[in-house]
């Protein structure tokens, strides 16, 4: 399962999602949203996606995990979009695996991945004001 | 053409249609994008492209019925190099 | 938060729980039971432990994950003890740290830290009796 | 002594005395309870020991009031090698 969705998520869901009877161990990684970056303070965080894209990137991803680790059993994406409150997840990635090694490197590498090449953006809203998070984000205004 | 996230706000809209020649590259379509909106021009450095669920090149032709997204790199990424596949 | 508990464990209880402002990243182990081991069908398992110590060496691996990756924020485990249904989870570590790559580390080595030195056993319940796991387990009936 | 697992199991209870001299060893105090309950001696080569919430090694001497644990290597932990510390 690879999503894109408003709702908010649940590590839980995702877990029983992957637990297959032959799996001993499953890794989930949450990203939740702090409170600041780079020392300002932040007070939620919106995020876009090309939904559909994202879902097949996700996909992919997914498809790449079960080439290199053949002892993976599940894996799930999910990533929220609209506004999120601090310390909500914003994604979470859930991998099952006979060993939990496998889980580990799995997972770990699904994130990364993830926020490479999923296209999803976030904008962080300050008290006074909002930016799109990433090297254009912090361009002055263009005109 | 799609546009998200900067690229959306600036020109204030998620879908517009711009007028180009018959295989026109990505590049083209973005300078054609751009000289309508040119807000836009100085985020070409590291715009990413996309046709249907795919990452493309600029030097890719956009063939008649293909609608092309342009967005600026993925919030997660390294932001100093652009990426496409 | 370091718990013996013959309450079922939750993924999200404990990501919550690790969640603080600063934290961007929650890496959660769940160990969930098997529905086999070296191939014979198991149905259920069963833990004991020595709760007080198995805390008590609980919150020494969170300590020592303190003090390796200072960049983690939060560590919480909690064991389930009593009889496990298939699919059901037996132990779960949760880590948050500011970055992502810490939290996996550290759930990594706290994982495999409590698998080596807590005092938890467990006894595997086929359709036909029950055997103890480990190397003592395997061995004949004593009489 | 307190007992867990199989060996709780082998014995029949998770708690009994041993009477032992005083500055007997962990070692001694295991010699006194696999005298009584001889279902147990098989296991020593991979048995730890604890006292409180430490693990303990076989020449430590137990004072007086101590509760000795003994127990099977742990669930997770590769059981070729006992473990004390």
């Amino acid at each position: 399962m690879y999503r894109v969705t408003a709702e908010p998520l649940s590590a839980d869901a995702l877990a029983d999602a992957v637990t297959v009877p032959e799996a001993g161990g499953v890794v989930v990684f949450l990203g939740v949203v702090r409170d600041n970056n780079a020392g300002r303070r932040v007070v939620a965080l919106e995020y876009e996606a090309h939904a559909p894209m994202a879902e097949a990137k996700m996909k992919e991803i997914g498809d790449a995990v079960h080439r290199r680790w053949p002892a993976v059993k599940q894996v799930m994406m999910a990533h929220r979009v609209g506004r999120l409150a601090i310390g909500e997840a914003s994604v979470i990635v859930a991998v099952s695996a006979a060993h939990r090694h496998d889980a580990f490197e799995a997972c770990h590498f699904a994130i990364d991945r993830l926020k490479e090449t999923v296209p999803i953006w976030k904008r962080e809203i300050f008290e006074d004001g909002a930016v799109w998070v990433g090297l254009q984000g912090e361009a002055p205004p263009a005109e | 053409m799609s546009l998200f996230a900067r690229y959306r706000e600036a020109v204030g809209r998620d879908r517009l249609e711009v007028e180009v020649p018959d295989g026109a590259t990505v590049e083209q379509v973005w300078a054609a994008l751009s000289a309508a909106h040119p807000v836009l021009a100085r985020y070409r450095p590291h715009t990413l492209f996309a046709i249907g669920n795919e990452y493309v090149p600029a030097e890719r032709p956009v063939r008649a019925g293909e609608e092309l997204a342009c967005f600026p790199p993925v919030s997660g990424g390294r932001a100093d190099v652009p990426r496409h596949r």
